[in-house]
C-alpha cells in the first residue's frame, strides 16, 4: 500500500490521500485520468478493474467517485475521488479509453447528473429518454410530472449522438452516427421474447450475420436510486429485491452488510448460518433458471420446463421458511426477520441428492447434445482482458480464467469458514459460461451441505435502534450473487437517510460486452450468447 | 363438355395473368401473376391427360423455378418499388418484339392446328417409356443430348460458384 | 332467457370472491335482454374464446419470472387452455402485463395493445403494473397500466403467486363467458 | 388371395356403392357429384385430422415436459382444439397498412392449397385414395413444393424485417432439403419400380420397403424423415419462425383465420410427411402379413385397413414430436451444412448402392423369394 501511496504521490503532487476503510485519493477533475492511466499501467500491481464508477451530487459541486481493483486480486481496493469544475456545465475526463466498463457508467451518471464526460465516444443519456428535462439523482431536480409527461406517442430512434471531444488542446461538440447509412437494422427488444426481459438491442445485421449492436436500456429503470434518497435504511431493503430479483436475497444480504458495517452492528452467528444457506439455495435457483432459460433461447423447450421443475422444491423451501417465493423478504438490518422451519434441514438434505441426481439427467439431456455443442463451443469468445475490461464478473467471469469471486478473495459473513471451489475455466465461449453454473450449482450444494447440520443456537437478529442512523462518511461492500459481484455503496451523512447510494450491479458490464463478442457472430448465436451471460434487466436499470 | 368448361376457365386464368404479369409495375407482382399462369398451364396438361407432364411443370416451373426466381427477388433492393416507364425508344423496341413474338406463335399454331385431332389422340406417355427414351442409345432415343445438357449445367454451376467466391 | 351462473369446470361459483364488477355486469346483461338464439350462439362462441385464451406476455420485471413458474411443470397453465403463448401481439388474445410500467416503456405498450387484433383483453400481474407498487414516487413510473390502455383483471401480489394468477385468469374466463358477440346491438 | 375375404368394417364398399347408385346418371354429373363428395371428404378429414394432431402434440409434449397438458375442456381435455377453432375462427383479420394486400392475403392460401392437394394423394385406405397418378411419387414432391411460396410471399408482403428474416431462412431451408426428400423417395422408385401409390402398397404385402432394400432403404428412410422434418419447419429445424430469435418469424403479422392456416398447415405438412413415409416405406395401409400364417393374415386383415395406416402414421408422428421437444434448435449455417455435406451426398451414394442391389438381385425379396 505504501507503494502505491508513493506512485500516487509521484504522479500527482496535489493528490490527498485520506486512510478510511479503503485508500480514498481525491484529485483536480483534469489530472484524474493521468492518475488512473498511472495505476492501470502499474506493472507490479495493475488496477486495471473497475468495480463502481458511481456519480454524487455533493451539494456544491458534482462528482464522480471510482473504485478501482486489481484483477490479480480483487481484495485491493482504492477509491479515485474528483469534482467537476463548473456545475452548470460538470466536464470530466473519461476513462472509456482504461476501462470499458466505463463507458456504459458514464452515460448513465451523464443521465442522471448531467456530468459530462470528455471524450467518450458516445454520450446520450442511458436510462431516459433524449428529451428528459432535468437531471433526477441532483439534489435540486424539479420532481414535478407536468415537466416530464407519460406520453404514449411513439417516438422515432435517432443514431445520432453528441459528444465532446478533446482535439488539439481545445474542447469541440459534435455528432457522430452510431449506423451507416445503409444499415439493415432490426430492433431487439424492448418487447421480445428473449433479450430477458426489457432490453433493447438495435442489430445492425449482414445477412445473418451482426455487424453492429447498440444497446438501449432504461424500459424498466424506476429511479431506485433516487427513492432511496428519501427512505430509512430498512424501508430500502426491499428495493434490492426488486434489483436482480433471481438473486434477490444476495442483493439484500449485501445492503445489510454494508449499513452493518457502518453502523457497527454484530450479527448473531446464526443468522449468518441462515443468510449464508438461504444465499446459496438462492444462487442455486438463480443457476437453475439462467440454465432453463439458456436451452429455451437455443431452442430446447422441454430443457426450460425442466429446469423451471427443480426451481420450484427450492421455492418450496423459501415458501415455508418465510412465505415467499421468488422474493423472500428474508434478510434485515442486523439479521433475519423469520427463523427456520422445524423441518427445514431435513428439507434442504433431502433436496441435496435430488438436485445432484437432476445435475446428471441435465448432462445427459443437454450438455452433450450434438446440436447444443455446436450452438455454443467458440461461439461469443471472450479474452482475459476483455473480461477484466469490462468488469465481467459472476460464471461469465470466470469462465474466461479470471478469478473474480468475492466470496473466496474478500470472505464475508461466514464463507472464510466453509470449504468450496472456485469454478475456473479459460476457453471463455458460451459452452464454458454453461458449465461453469452447472458446476457451481454442484459447488453450492457442497456449501451447503457443509453448513446445514451445524446451525447454532441462538438469536436470529441482533437488537438495534428503532431509527437507524449511519454515521458521516462513504461506505463500500462487495459481494458475489448469482450473476457476478454486486456492489452497495452509501454516502451517509449523519441522517437516517442515506445523501446517495448506488448499486453495482453485475448485468451491465455483462450486457456491456454483448456488442464486442457478438460482432460477426450470427443472429441465432446472439440469443444464445445472451442465454449464456445470463443478464437481469431490472438489474441494469435501477 | 366438363372438359371445355375447364379448359376455358384454365384459358382465362393463363390470358388474364400473362397480361398482368407483364404489365404489373411491381416485379414480385409480376412473378406471382407468372406463377398463376404457369400452375394454370400444368392444369392444361392435366386436362389433356399427360400427368407426367404437370408434375414437372409443378416440380420444376413453379416449385423449382420460381422459388428461386421469387427468393432472388427477395434479395434485391426493395422489389415492392414501382418500376419506372421506360424511354420511348425501348418501348416501341418492345413493341415490335411483342408483335414478332405474336406472329410466331399465330403462325406456328396456324400450321399445327390440322394436326391437333391427332397429336390428341396419342395417350399419356409411360415414365418407363420416358426414362428409356432419355437414356437410351438406340435411334430416336436421348442419351448424348442429355448428358451434353448435364455437362453444360455442371458447368453453370462451378461457374456460378467462382463468381460467388470472388464477392 | 335467463343468464345461468357461470361455470367454470372444477370450481364451484361460490369460491369466486364477491366480483363486483361481474356481477354489475351481469345486471346490465339481464336488464337489456337476449334472444334466444343468440343468446344460445353467443354460449358457444364465449366458451370456445374463454378456453382458449393465448396469451402475450409483456413481461417487464420480477413478475414475469412468476409468470414463467405458472407456465412451467409444476402450476402448469396449459390444463385450462392457455398454454399457446405468442410472441406476436396479432395472434395473442390477451396481454399479461408482468411488472412495472416506466414512461419510456409506455408508448411501447400502448402500441403493442394496439396491435393486439380483438377480441382482446389485459391482465395486469403484480403491484407495479396495477398502481405503480412501491415505486409510485418515483420520476420515472407510470403509476399504473389502466392509465395507459384499459385493464380487465387485476391480479394482486409482488410478485402475485402463481395460483393467484390462475384465479385472476379464471377471473377473466368468467368475463368472457358473459360476453355478447351476437347479441350485442352496438356492433 | 387372403385380400378377397370379406372385411366388414373397410370403407371401400361405401365408394363402390356410391359408383353403382351413380352409374346411371350422365357422365358430367356423376364426376361432379363425385368430385364435390370427394372434395368435402377430404377438406373434412383434414380439418378433423388437424383438430386431433393439435390436441395430441398438445398432451404428447405435456407428458414430455412432466406436465398435464389441457385437461379442463370436455373429457381430458379433448375439446381443446375445439374450442381454439371457434376462437380462432372470429378473431379479427388486421388489415395493415403499408403492405402489399393482394400477396398479404393470397400467402395464406398457397400453403393451404398445397397441404390439401398432398394431402389428397395420400392413401389412408383400401380404395380410401382420390387421386392415384401413375406419378404419384413426383406428383407428391412437386405440389408440396408450392408451399414454400406461402412462406416467401408472406414474408416479403408483412413489410416486417423479422418476417423477412424467417422467409428468407425458410426458402433456403427448403429449397436444400426437397432435394433430399425427393432423392430419398426415388430410391425407393428405383426399388419398386413405381411411381405409384397403390402399386407401391400392393408391392410390399409380405415386405414392407424399409426392408426389403435392407441398408439402402433404412439410409433412405432416416434421411426422409429428417428433410421431412425440416421441410415442414418442425423439430430442432423450425427457424422460419424461431421464437427466440424472430417472435413468429414468417407470420408474424398475421392474425386469426389467416394465421390459423399457417397453424393448420403446419400440423398438417407433419402428417402428410409421416403418411408418405408410411406409404413408401412401411406398407401403407398393408396388414401385417406373413407369408404362409394363413390364419395370422387372416386375424391381420379382420384390422381395417385405415387404422393400419393411421396407427404406423402415428407411430412416425409421435416419434417427430419426441424429436421436436427434445433437441434445440439448429443454426442457419448448421442446417444447410447438415443437407449439402453430410445428406445429399449420403443420398446419392445411397441411389447407386439401391440401384446395384437391385440389379444383382440382393433385395430380400429377391434373395428369399419363398418367405416373401
Amino acid at each position: 500500500m505504501e507503494k502505491i501511496k508513493k506512485l500516487i504521490l509521484d504522479t500527482v503532487k496535489d493528490a490527498v490521500i485520506e486512510e478510511k476503510q479503503i485508500l480514498t485519493v481525491t484529485v483536480s477533475w483534469d489530472k484524474l485520468h493521468l492518475l488512473a492511466k498511472t495505476l492501470k499501467d502499474n506493472a507490479e500491481l495493475p488496477f486495471d478493474f473497475l468495480v463502481m464508477l458511481t456519480g454524487v451530487d455533493r451539494g456544491e459541486t458534482l462528482g464522480v467517485n471510482y473504485l478501482i481493483s486489481s484483477s490479480t486480486d480483487i481484495s485491493v481496493e482504492v477509491i479515485l475521488k474528483t469534482d467537476a469544475a463548473d456545475r452548470e456545465n460538470p466536464l470530466i475526463y473519461t476513462v472509456t479509453d482504461l476501462y470499458e466498463t466505463a463507458h456504459l457508467n458514464e452515460r448513465e451518471a451523464f443521465a442522471l447528473l448531467g456530468i459530462r464526460f470528455i471524450n467518450n465516444p458516445d454520450m446520450r443519456r442511458f436510462f431516459l429518454n433524449s428529451d428528459w428535462t432535468g437531471f433526477p439523482l441532483r439534489k435540486d431536480y424539479d420532481p414535478n410530472p407536468e415537466l416530464n409527461p407519460v406520453s404514449i406517442e411513439s417516438k422515432e430512434i435517432i443514431d445520432i449522438t453528441p459528444r465532446i471531444m478533446e482535439v488539439d488542446g481545445k474542447l469541440v461538440e459534435d455528432t457522430a452516427n452510431i449506423f451507416e447509412a445503409d444499415d439493415y437494422i432490426i430492433n431487439i427488444g424492448p418487447q421480445h421474447p428473449s433479450t430477458h426481459g426489457v432490453m433493447h438491442f438495435r442489430t445492425a445485421l449482414d445477412g445473418e450475420i451482426i455487424k453492429k449492436i447498440d444497446v438501449h436500456s432504461g424500459y424498466i429503470h424506476r429511479g431506485i436510486e433516487k427513492l432511496s434518497e428519501n427512505l430509512t435504511y430498512p424501508q430500502i431493503l426491499h428495493f434490492t429485491d426488486r434489483l436482480d430479483y433471481l438473486s434477490a436475497n444476495i442483493n439484500r444480504h449485501g445492503l445489510c452488510m454494508c449499513v452493518e458495517k457502518a453502523g457497527e452492528i454484530e450479527v448473531p452467528e446464526r443468522a449468518q448460518y441462515i443468510r449464508v444457506i438461504m444465499d446459496e439455495l438462492q444462487r442455486i435457483s438463480s443457476h437453475l433458471l439462467a440454465w432453463a432459460a439458456m436451452t429455451n433461447d437455443l431452442g430446447a423447450t422441454t430443457a426450460f420446463i425442466y429446469g423451471m421443475r427443480e426451481r420450484e422444491h427450492i421455492l418450496e423451501i423459501f415458501d415455508k421458511t418465510c412465505g415467499g417465493r421468488l422474493i423472500i423478504n428474508q434478510n434485515v438490518i442486523g439479521g433475519v426477520m423469520f427463523d427456520i422451519y422445524n423441518e427445514f434441514q431435513q428439507d434442504v438434505k433431502a433436496f441435496i441428492p435430488y438436485m445432484r441426481e437432476k445435475l446428471k439427467e441435465y448432462d445427459r439431456f443437454f450438455s452433450h447434445n450434438v446440436i447444443a455443442l455446436g450452438r455454443m463451443i467458440g461461439i461469443g469468445n471472450m479474452t482475459k482482458e476483455e473480461t477484466i475490461s469490462y468488469a465481467v464478473t459472476g460464471p461469465a467471469g470466470r469462465a474466461s480464467g479470471w478469478s473474480c469471486d468475492i466470496r473466496k478473495h474478500q470472505p464475508y459473513s461466514i464463507y472464510g469458514q466453509v470449504d468450496f471451489k472456485e469454478v475456473i475455466r479459460t476457453e471463455g465461449d458460451s459452452y464454458a459460461r454453461y458449465l461453469n453454473r452447472l458446476d457451481e450449482i454442484e459447488e453450492s450444494l457442497h456449501i451447503i451441505e457443509q453448513l446445514i447440520d451445524n446451525i447454532p443456537a441462538g438469536e436470529i437478529c441482533a437488537k438495534t435502534k428503532a431509527i437507524i442512523k449511519l454515521p458521516v462518511g462513504e461506505f463500500y461492500q462487495r459481494i458475489e450473487t448469482a450473476k457476478g459481484e454486486f456492489g452497495v455503496f452509501i454516502e451517509s451523512r449523519g441522517e437516517k437517510q442515506p445523501w446517495r447510494l448506488k448499486f453495482r450491479s453485475p448485468s451491465m458490464a455483462l450486457v456491456s460486452i454483448m456488442p464486442l463478442i457478438c460482432k460477426d457472430e450470427k443472429l441465432s448465436d446472439f440469443i444464445g450468447i445472451g442465454g449464456s451471460m445470463d443478464y437481469v434487466i431490472p438489474d441494469i436499470d435501477r | 363438355m366438363a372438359q371445355q368448361v375447364i379448359f376455358f376457365i384454365l384459358a382465362i386464368i393463363i390470358a388474364t395473368f400473362s397480361i398482368l404479369a407483364v404489365t404489373s409495375k411491381q416485379i414480385i407482382r409480376s412473378a406471382t401473376y407468372l406463377l398463376f399462369v404457369l400452375l394454370a398451364t400444368a392444369g392444361l396438361y392435366l386436362l389433356l391427360g399427360y400427368n407426367y407432364l404437370f408434375a414437372v411443370q409443378i416440380a420444376v416451373y413453379a416449385g423449382g423455378v420460381m422459388v428461386l426466381f421469387i427468393f432472388a427477388i427477395l434479395l434485391t433492393n426493395r422489389p415492392g418499388e414501382n418500376i419506372k416507364t421506360e424511354l420511348p425508344v425501348r418501348r416501341i423496341a418492345a413493341g415490335i418484339t411483342v408483335i414478332g413474338g405474336l406472329a410466331f406463335c399465330a403462325h406456328i399454331i396456324y400450321w399445327n392446328i390440322k394436326r391437333v385431332g391427332e397429336l390428341v389422340s396419342q395417350a399419356d406417355i409411360s415414365p418407363v417409356k420416358l426414362g428409356h427414351t432419355m437414356l437410351g442409345t438406340g435411334k430416336y432415343e436421348y442419351l448424348l443430348p442429355f448428358e451434353v445438357i448435364s455437362i453444360l449445367l455442371l458447368a453453370c454451376i462451378v461457374g456460378a460458384i467462382m463468381i460467388a467466391r470472388k464477392r | 332467457m335467463e343468464l345461468k351462473n357461470v361455470k367454470i369446470k372444477g370450481i364451484a361459483n361460490e369460491d369466486f370472491n364477491d366480483n363486483e364488477y361481474l356481477e354489475d355486469y351481469i345486471k346490465q346483461i339481464e336488464a337489456s335482454g337476449v334472444n334466444l338464439v343468440f343468446g344460445k350462439l353467443d354460449e358457444l362462441i364465449n366458451w370456445g374464446r374463454s378456453n382458449s385464451l393465448w396469451p402475450l406476455i409483456y413481461a417487464t420485471s420480477c413478475c414475469g419470472i412468476e409468470f414463467m413458474a405458472t407456465a412451467a411443470a409444476h402450476n402448469d397453465f396449459s390444463r385450462f387452455g392457455y398454454e399457446v403463448t405468442r410472441n406476436s401481439p396479432r395472434q395473442a388474445d390477451m396481454m399479461i402485463v408482468c411488472g412495472t410500467l416506466v414512461h419510456k416503456m409506455a408508448p411501447l405498450i400502448k402500441r403493442v395493445y394496439d396491435q393486439m387484433a380483438e377480441p382482446k383483453y389485459v391482465v395486469v400481474m403484480g403491484a407495479c403494473a396495477i398502481s405503480g407498487g412501491p415505486f409510485i414516487n418515483s420520476y420515472h413510473v407510470v403509476p399504473g397500466i389502466d392509465t395507459i390502455i384499459p385493464v380487465d383483471v387485476y391480479v394482486p401480489g409482488c410478485p402475485p403467486r402463481p395460483e393467484s394468477l390462475l384465479y385472476g385468469l379464471m377471473q377473466l374466463q368468467r368475463k368472457v363467458k358473459l360476453e355478447k358477440f351476437l347479441g350485442n346491438k352496438q356492433r | 388371395m387372403i385380400l378377397n375375404y370379406s372385411q366388414p368394417l373397410e370403407l371401400d364398399g361405401v365408394s363402390k356403392a356410391l359408383d353403382t347408385s351413380l352409374s346411371a346418371l350422365p357422365d358430367f354429373w356423376r364426376i361432379l357429384i363425385e368430385c364435390v363428395l370427394v372434395g368435402v371428404v377430404i377438406l373434412t378429414t383434414y380439418a378433423v385430422i388437424a383438430l386431433i394432431l393439435i390436441y395430441a402434440e398438445r398432451k404428447i409434449t405435456a407428458f414430455f415436459q412432466a406436465r398435464y397438458g389441457p385437461n379442463r375442456v370436455g373429457k381430458w381435455g379433448l375439446l381443446q382444439s375445439v374450442a381454439d377453432t371457434i376462437k380462432i375462427l372470429l378473431k379479427e383479420i388486421i388489415r395493415i397498412n403499408n403492405v402489399d394486400r393482394f400477396l398479404f392475403f393470397a400467402a395464406p392460401f398457397f400453403m393451404v392449397c398445397a397441404s390439401v392437394m398432398t394431402f389428397g394423394a395420400i392413401a389412408f385406405g383400401k380404395g380410401l385414395l382420390a387421386v392415384d397418378f401413375n406419378i404419384g411419387v413426383l406428383y407428391v414432391t412437386a405440389v408440396s413444393s408450392l408451399g414454400i411460396i406461402g412462406v416467401l410471399l408472406a414474408g416479403w408482403s408483412s413489410n416486417n424485417k423479422y418476417s423477412m428474416i424467417g422467409a428468407m431462412r425458410s426458402g433456403a431451408q427448403f429449397v436444400s432439403y426437397e432435394l433430399s426428400a425427393g432423392f430419398a423417395l426415388m430410391t425407393i422408385v428405383v426399388l419398386t419400380g413405381t411411381m405409384q401409390f397403390s402399386e407401391m402398397i400392393e408391392k410390399q404385402q409380405y415386405c414392407w420397403n424399409i426392408f426389403n432394400g435392407h441398408i439402402s432403404s433404412m439410409i433412405a428412410f432416416v434421411i426422409y424423415i429428417i428433410s421431412g422434418h425440416a421441410e415442414t419447419n418442425r423439430g430442432p429445424f423450425d427457424l422460419p419462425e424461431a421464437e427466440s430469435e424472430l417472435t413468429a418469424g414468417y407470420h408474424t403479422e398475421y392474425s386469426g383465420i389467416q394465421f390459423g392456416f399457417y397453424y393448420l398447415a403446419e400440423y398438417l405438412n407433419m402428417f402428410i410427411i409421416a403418411g408418405i413415409a408410411t406409404t413408401v416405406f412401411l406398407g401403407g395401409y398393408m396388414p401385417i402379413q406373413v407369408h404362409g400364417w394363413e390364419g395370422f393374415n387372416q386375424v391381420m386383415n379382420y384390422i381395417p385397413s385405415y387404422v393400419w395406416f393411421f396407427s404406423k402414421t402415428g407411430v412416425l408422428i409421435f416419434l417427430s414430436l419426441w424429436v421436436r421437444w427434445s433437441f434445440p434448435r439448429l443454426r442457419i449455417d448448421q442446417l444447410l451444412a447438415l443437407e449439402w455435406k453430410y445428406l445429399l451426398p449420403i443420398n446419392l451414394v445411397n441411389i447407386v448402392v439401391m440401384v446395384i442391389l437391385v440389379l444383382t438381385g440382393l433385395t430380400l425379396t429377391d434373395l428369399f423369394p419363398s418367405l416373401f
